[in-house]
C-alpha cells in the first residue's frame, strides 16, 4: 500500500521530503496549525451565513490549539528542548473549554438575530446604520 | 496494468520501505484530513456540510493531539468541540430548513479576495513557523507512556510535571484558580443558556388571539396550506393535554 | 505479536507492525460484523421465544443459524435507493460515519489484560466521546433524506443523546474516582478478585448508579424504550426511513456495535471487566507471570468473560425491548433530566463521601484494593518529562508538601 | 373566556421563532390501521390540527347492495369491519328481518349471541394488540393474535371462513355448529381466562404504558355525545350506553334473560363482577387509557356472555332452523336498526319496494363517528400522541370507506 502511494507522484513527493520515513518536528504541526487558522480567518470573512462565521471562529481557536499542543507535545520537541511542559496542554484545555462556552452564547445570539430577521444571513444585519 | 505493477516494484525497491516512520505517517493523514476539511468548510456553501467538514477537521485535529501524546486533550477535544458542533449541526438544520438544502451564496468576489488574504497570512504563518531552527529539528524520539494525572493534579493546584529547561524558578502555578474561573464561567453559559431556551408563560391579551389562530380555519384543505407563505409567526402553541 | 513476527518470521520491523495492525484491525471488525451477525439473529430467537413462536427455524440447520447471513446477502442484493430531493453525499456518508463511531470506540476497549487495540491513557474518556459521535451519522442521515419524519428521527436523536451524554458522563467517572484512572485496563484491574471487588457491589452508591448507568446506556444507544428516533408506529422508520440495502445494514452494525459496546462499558467499569465472579485463574495458581502458556490461557479466559458479561448486557437489552411500550420524547427528556441526573449526581457525591471516609468498605474482612488508591495517584508521575528520569513517590510527595503548605 | 384560556396550562410560547410544517401521516403508515391518511400540521414535535383524509378503501358496497338481494349481500357486510364479520352479518341479518319482521328460533338467537360475543372478543384482541404496536410494544401484539387464531379455528369449524364469514345470515345460520364445537369453546374460555391478567400486566398496569395513555386524548362526555361516538369509545367517556341493553326491542329480545353489565365508569368505579386492576391515578375519565381499559373490561363480559349462551343454546331443543330463501321477498317499507358491534353502533338502514332486492342500502359506521373525533383529541398534543389516539379509538378503514 505503501509502495503504491509512493508510486504516485504526490505520494512520491511526500516521500522525497522525508515524510513517511523523518520523525515529525515540531514545524509539521505548526503548518496544520498554520493552515487552520488560515482556512478558519477566511470562513469568517467569507460566509455571509451567521453559523458559518461561527464555524470559522472554532476552526481558529482550533488551529491555535494545534500550536499549543505541538509546543507541549515531549514527543516533538527536538534534542534538549522541553517545550511548553504541561502549561502547553492546560491552555489548550482552557481554550477548547472556552470555545463551548463561547459557541453557546454565539448560538444564542443567532437565534435571537433569526427571530428578528428571520435568516441568518449576517449581511442583513444593517439596522444600525445611520 | 504491468507497467504500473513495476513502476511500483521500481519505487518500492528504490525507496527506504523499512525506514516508514508510522508516527509521522498517521501524521501525515491526519493533518491532510484536517487541512482538507478545513479548506472544504470555507469551500462549501450548505450549512449542514459545512458542520459536516468542520466534524471531521476537529476529529483529525484531536488525532494529531493523541499522536503529540495529549490524550486527554485529544479525548476532550473528541468530546466538547465536536460534542458541541453537534448542536451547532442542528441549529444549522433547523434556522436554514425554510427549504431544503438552502444556501446562502458567497459572492465570487469576495471569496477572491478571501482567498487573497488569506493566501497571504498562510504564508506569513509559514514564514514564522519555518523561521525558528529549534522547531524544525525533528522530534527526539519517543518517551514515556503520556498520563493524564499531572494534568489534573495540575488543575487541582499541584504541579507534579518536570519543569521546563529554561523555566525561570518562581513561575509554576497550579491551575486551580483558572479552573475555577471556568467552571464558573460555564455555570454562567450554561444557565444563560438555559433562560433563553425556556418556555415561557404567555401574559395576558394574546393568548386569546394565539390560541384562536391554533383553532382549525373552517376549511383546510392540505393543499391549500402546504402552499401557503412560511408564515414564520411566532410559535406559540398547545402542548400536550393539561399535564 | 509483532515481536513473534520480527524475532521468529524475520519481518522487517515496519512490515510486522502493519500486519500486527491489520490483523488486529480484522478481529476488531469482525468482532462488530460478527458480532452483529450473531445479535440478530439472537434477537430474532429470543424475541421469537419471547412472543410464543419460534423465530427462525430452517435457513442453515436446526435454529436458522444462518437467517442473518442470509438476511445480508439479501440486503447486499437490494436495490441502494436514493430519494430525489436527497442530498446524494451526505446520504452515501451517513452510514459510514455511524458505523465508524461504533468501530473507533472498540479500539480502547480492552477484551483482557493485553487484549485491546491501544491501551489509551484515558480510555473511559475516549470511548464516551466517540461513542457520541454515532449520532452525527443519524442527523446527516435524517437530514440528507430530505423526508420529514427522517428530520424528526434526526432531531429526537440529536435531542436524546446530547441530553443522555450528560448523566452518563457522571455514572462512568464514579468507576473513574474509585480507580483512580481513566484506563480501562486499570480499573478492570482494580476489581480483581472476587466479586464482591467489583464496582457494582462497592458501596450502595456505585450499586445505584450502576442501574442509573443502564439506563442511560441504552438511551444512548437508541434502543426500546427510548428508540424514538426510528419509533416505526409514529415515525416510519425515523431517521433511516429512506435507507435500503447495505447502507441500511451499516445502520444496523453501528447499532449492535454500540449495544455491544456499551455493555462491555458496563462490564468494565462496574461488572470487573475480564475478571469472573470467581477468581478461578488464580484459585488454579495461574496468574500473570507464571509463564506465556498460562498467561495466554488467563487472557482467554478472561477475553470470555468479559465477552458473557457483554452479551449478557446486550440480551438484557433485547429482553427489555420486546417487552416495555416506548416513551414519548418529552417523557425520554424527563427521565434524563429529572432523575438520571439528579440521582446520578447524588450518587456520584455519595460514592465520593464514602471513597473520602469508609475507603475499606464496611465489612473489614474483604480483600479491597480500593485504600491503596490514593498512593496510585501519584505513580509515574514524571508525566511529560522526556530526558528526567520519572520523579519518585518521595519527590512527589515532597512537591506536593512544598506547594500545597509553602 | 380570556381568563379561561389565559389559565389553561397548555399554552405555552417559545422564544424561538418557529414555522409549521405538513407532515402526511398515511395512507402508507405503520400505525394508521390500514390505509388512513391524517394530514398533521405541527410545529416541531406538537401537533396543533389533525386533518383525516379518508376514501382509500371505498368499494360501493352500499350501491353494490342495492343490486343484490338481501341474503346476497351478506358477504358485502363481512367486508366491512372485517375483523367483526360475524357482527356486520348480525347487524344487516336483523334489519332485514326488523322489515320482514321475521323472527328466528330460540336455538338460532342463543347462537347468534354466542358467536357475535365471541367474535367481539376477536376484535378487541385485535384493537388491545394493535394498541400495543402503535405505544411500541410487540410482543402483546402476537399474545393477543396467538388467542383470536384459536377463535378462528373455531369459527373455521363452525362455518369453513377464518375471516369473513357470512354465517349469520338473514332469517338464521348458514349451518348449525358441528358436534363438539361447544366443549371446545368451553376449553378455550378456560385457557383464555388467566391470559387476560397477562394482557393487564403488559399493557393496562405497565408504567410506561400508563405514561403514555393515561390524560391523553381526553374526551369529555359532552363531546362524545355530540360526535356520536359509540361503543368502547364512548364508554370510555362515561356514557352509559349500550345497544344490546337500550337498543331497540328486535335486538335487545336476543339478550333476553343474559346477565352481563355494561362496561362504563358509574360513581367512579368500573363494573365489579370480576377482579380488574385498579384505575391509575393519573387517569382521566375520557382518556386514551379508560378507553382501553374498556375494551379490556367488555373482552371479561363477552366471555361471561359466551358461557352463558353456551348454556342456553345446548339447553334449547329441535334445530336452529333455516335461513331464509336468497330471494325472499321483502315487503314495501324501511327499516333502519343499530346494533352493538365492537366498534360502536353499526346501523343498516334499507329500504324496499317489494322485491328481494332492497331499493337503498346505507350503513351507519361506527368507526367512521369515532374518527371523526380525532382532530378534536389531537389538536395540541405530540406526535408520538396521534398513534396513541388514533389507535385508542379501534378504527376498522373497511367499515369507515365501505
Amino acid at each position: 500500500m505503501i509502495s503504491l502511494i509512493g508510486s504516485t507522484p504526490l505520494g512520491g513527493g511526500l516521500f522525497a521530503m522525508g515524510l513517511f520515513t523523518e520523525p515529525v518536528s515540531v514545524a509539521h504541526y505548526l503548518v496544520v496549525g498554520a493552515i487552520l487558522f488560515t482556512a478558519g480567518i477566511a470562513c469568517m470573512a467569507v460566509k455571509r451565513n451567521a453559523l458559518g462565521v461561527l464555524m470559522g471562529i472554532e476552526l481558529v481557536l482550533n488551529g491555535a490549539n494545534v500550536n499549543f499542543v505541538a509546543f507541549a507535545s515531549p514527543y516533538l520537541q527536538a534534542e534538549g528542548s522541553r517545550g511548553l511542559g504541561l502549561d502547553g496542554q492546560v491552555i489548550a484545555l482552557f481554550v477548547i473549554l472556552l470555545a463551548a462556552a463561547e459557541a453557546a452564547v454565539a448560538l444564542a445570539i443567532t437565534l435571537n438575530f433569526y427571530n428578528n430577521h428571520a435568516t441568518v444571513d449576517v449581511d442583513r444585519a444593517d439596522d444600525l446604520k445611520g | 496494468m504491468m507497467a504500473a505493477m513495476s513502476a511500483t516494484g521500481l519505487v518500492a525497491t528504490a525507496l527506504p520501505l523499512a525506514a516508514i516512520n508510522w508516527h509521522s505517517t498517521f501524521f501525515l493523514l491526519f493533518a491532510v484530513l484536517a487541512c482538507v476539511c478545513a479548506v472544504a468548510v470555507v469551500a462549501a456553501d450548505n450549512v449542514v456540510r459545512m458542520a459536516l467538514y468542520l466534524v471531521l477537521s476537529l476529529g483529525a485535529t484531536a488525532g494529531l493531539f493523541f499522536l503529540a501524546g495529549a490524550e486527554f486533550v485529544g479525548a476532550m477535544q473528541l468530546m466538547i468541540y465536536v460534542g458541541g458542533t453537534l448542536v451547532l449541526l442542528v441549529f444549522g438544520v433547523m434556522l436554514t430548513a425554510q427549504a431544503p438544502f438552502v444556501s446562502i451564496k458567497t459572492a465570487p468576489g469576495d471569496r477572491a479576495l478571501a482567498g487573497i488574504v488569506g493566501a497571504s497570512l498562510l504564508a506569513v504563518l509559514l514564514l514564522s513557523a519555518f523561521s525558528v531552527e529549534e522547531w524544525r529539528k525533528p522530534a527526539a524520539g519517543v518517551v514515556g507512556e503520556p498520563t493524564a494525572t499531572p494534568i489534573g493534579m495540575a488543575l487541582l493546584g499541584v504541579r507534579v510535571d518536570e519543569p521546563p529547561a529554561h523555566a525561570p524558578a518562581g513561575v509554576r502555578s497550579g491551575y486551580l484558580l483558572p479552573f475555577e474561573i471556568v467552571s464558573v464561567h460555564l455555570l454562567v453559559v450554561l444557565v444563560a443558556a438555559a433562560y433563553l431556551a425556556r418556555a415561557k408563560r404567555r401574559k395576558t391579551p394574546r393568548a386569546i388571539e394565539v390560541a384562536a389562530s391554533v383553532e382549525p380555519p373552517a376549511s383546510v384543505a392540505a393543499h391549500a396550506a402546504i402552499g401557503r407563505e412560511p408564515a414564520g409567526r411566532s410559535g406559540s402553541v398547545l402542548v400536550g393535554g393539561p399535564r | 505479536m509483532a515481536e513473534f513476527l520480527i524475532t521468529t518470521v524475520g519481518l522487517s520491523e515496519w512490515l510486522a507492525w502493519t500486519v500486527t495492525a491489520v490483523i488486529a484491525a480484522v478481529l476488531v471488525l469482525n468482532v462488530i460484523a460478527g458480532g452483529a451477525l450473531v445479535f440478530i439473529w439472537a434477537e430474532r430467537k429470543i424475541a421469537g421465544r419471547i412472543q410464543d413462536r419460534l423465530g427462525p427455524t430452517r435457513t442453515g440447520g436446526r435454529f436458522g443459524w444462518l437467517q442473518s447471513l442470509a438476511d445480508g446477502l439479501k440486503l447486499l442484493a437490494k436495490e441502494d435507493l436514493m430519494p430525489e430531493g436527497a442530498d446524494g453525499m451526505l446520504f452515501r456518508l451517513a452510514p459510514y460515519v455511524s458505523f465508524c463511531a461504533s468501530f473507533c470506540a472498540f479500539i480502547a476497549l480492552p477484551f483482557a489484560f493485553d487484549f485491546i487495540g491501544c491501551r489509551l491513557n484515558v480510555g473511559v474518556f475516549f470511548v464516551v466521546a466517540v461513542l457520541g459521535l454515532e449520532v452525527f451519522g443519524v442527523i446527516l442521515a435524517g437530514y440528507a433524506s430530505a423526508s420529514k419524519w427522517s428530520l424528526f428521527g434526526a432531531m429526537r436523536e440529536a435531542a436524546q443523546v446530547v441530553s443522555y451524554e450528560v448523566p452518563l458522563g457522571m455514572c462512568v467517572v464514579v468507576p473513574v474516582m474509585l480507580a483512580g484512572s481513566m484506563d480501562m485496563v486499570t480499573i478492570a484491574e482494580k476489581q480483581a478478585g472476587w466479586f464482591t471487588n467489583w464496582y457494582l457491589f462497592h458501596d450502595p452508591f456505585t450499586f445505584v448508579i450502576f442501574w442509573v448507568y443502564v439506563t442511560c446506556a441504552v438511551a444512548s444507544v437508541n434502543r426500546a424504550p427510548f428508540d424514538l428516533a426510528e419509533a416505526e408506529s409514529e415515525l416510519v422508520a425515523g431517521f433511516h426511513t429512506e435507507y435500503s440495502g447495505l447502507r441500511w445494514s451499516y445502520f444496523f452494525m453501528a447499532e449492535y456495535g454500540s449495544m455491544f459496546l456499551v455493555s462491555a462499558m458496563a462490564a468494565v467499569l462496574f461488572m470487573g471487566g475480564w475478571n469472573g465472579p470467581i477468581p478461578v485463574a488464580s484459585l488454579l495458581g495461574l496468574s500473570e507471570g507464571t509463564g506465556d502458556t498460562a498467561n495466554y490461557f488467563v487472557r482467554l479466559l478472561g477475553m470470555f468473560n468479559l465477552l458473557g458479561k457483554a452479551t449478557l448486557g446486550v440480551l438484557v437489552m433485547m429482553w427489555v425491548r420486546w417487552t416495555l411500550p416506548r416513551l414519548r420524547i418529552d417523557q425520554v427528556m424527563t427521565t434524563c433530566l429529572k432523575y438520571c441526573t439528579p440521582i446520578a449526581a447524588a450518587m456520584f457525591a455519595g460514592a465520593m463521601l464514602w471513597q473520602l471516609f469508609l475507603p475499606g468498605g464496611l465489612v473489614p474482612g474483604l480483600d479491597r484494593p480500593a485504600g491503596e488508591i490514593r498512593e496510585g495517584w501519584l505513580e509515574g508521575p514524571g508525566g511529560r518529562g522526556a530526558a528526567a528520569p520519572a520523579a519518585s513517590d518521595e519527590k512527589v510527595a515532597q512537591v506536593i508538601s512544598s506547594q500545597v503548605n509553602p | 373566556m380570556a381568563q379561561l384560556i389565559d389559565d389553561d396550562p397548555r399554552i405555552i410560547e417559545f422564544d424561538v421563532r418557529t414555522d409549521e410544517m405538513l407532515v402526511n401521516m398515511g395512507p402508507q403508515h405503520p400505525s394508521t390501521h390500514g390505509v388512513l391518511r391524517l394530514v398533521l400540521r405541527t410545529d416541531g414535535e406538537v401537533v396543533s390540527e389533525v386533518e383525516p383524509h379518508i376514501g382509500y378503501l371505498h368499494r360501493c358496497a352500499e350501491k353494490i347492495g342495492e343490486n343484490l338481494t338481501h341474503r346476497q349481500w351478506i358477504p358485502y357486510t363481512d367486508r366491512m369491519d372485517y375483523l367483526a364479520a360475524m357482527n356486520m352479518n348480525l347487524g344487516w341479518a336483523l334489519a332485514v328481518e326488523k322489515l320482514m319482521k321475521y323472527e328466528v328460533s330460540e336455538k338460532a338467537r342463543h347462537l347468534r349471541v354466542l358467536i357475535a360475543e365471541l367474535n367481539r372478543i376477536a376484535s378487541h384482541l385485535v384493537g388491545m394488540g394493535a394498541y400495543g404496536l402503535d405505544l411500541g410494544t410487540f410482543s402483546p401484539f402476537l399474545y393477543a393474535f396467538r388467542e383470536r387464531e384459536k377463535i378462528l379455528d373455531l369459527f373455521e369449524e363452525a362455518c369453513g371462513a377464518r375471516l369473513t364469514y357470512s354465517y349469520i345470515t338473514v332469517g338464521g345460520l348458514t349451518a348449525d355448529l358441528p358436534p363438539g364445537w361447544l366443549q371446545k369453546c368451553e376449553a378455550f374460555l378456560d385457557q383464555f381466562e388467566p391470559i387476560i391478567k397477562e394482557y393487564h400486566a403488559l399493557l393496562t398496569t405497565n408504567a410506561i404504558f400508563v405514561k403514555r395513555t393515561a390524560n391523553i386524548g381526553v374526551m369529555s362526555r359532552e363531546l362524545a355525545i355530540e360526535y356520536g361516538c359509540s361503543g368502547p369509545v364512548l364508554r370510555g367517556s362515561g356514557v352509559d350506553q349500550d345497544m344490546r341493553r337500550d337498543g331497540e326491542a328486535i335486538y335487545t329480545a336476543m339478550y333476553d334473560g343474559y346477565a352481563f353489565e355494561v362496561a362504563v365508569m358509574k360513581d367512579g368505579h368500573y363494573p365489579r363482577d370480576h377482579e380488574y386492576p385498579p384505575v391509575p391515578a393519573d387517569a382521566v375519565l375520557g382518556d386514551c387509557w379508560h378507553r382501553f381499559f374498556v375494551r379490556m373490561l367488555e373482552v371479561v363480559q363477552s366471555m361471561d356472555l359466551v358461557r352463558q349462551a353456551i348454556d342456553r343454546y345446548s339447553a334449547c331443543k329441535g334445530t336452529i332452523g333455516e335461513p331464509l330463501k336468497l330471494t325472499e321477498k321483502m315487503p314495501a317499507g324501511d327499516a333502519y336498526l343499530e346494533t352493538e358491534a365492537p366498534k360502536g353502533q353499526m346501523g343498516f338502514y334499507l329500504v324496499s319496494d317489494g322485491s328481494a332486492i332492497p331499493w337503498r342500502v346505507r350503513a351507519r359506521s361506527s368507526s367512521f363517528s369515532n374518527l371523526a373525533v380525532a382532530p378534536e383529541l389531537c389538536r395540541g398534543c405530540l406526535i408520538a400522541d396521534v398513534p396513541a389516539i388514533v389507535g385508542s379509538l379501534d378504527i376498522v378503514m373497511g367499515e369507515i370507506d365501505r
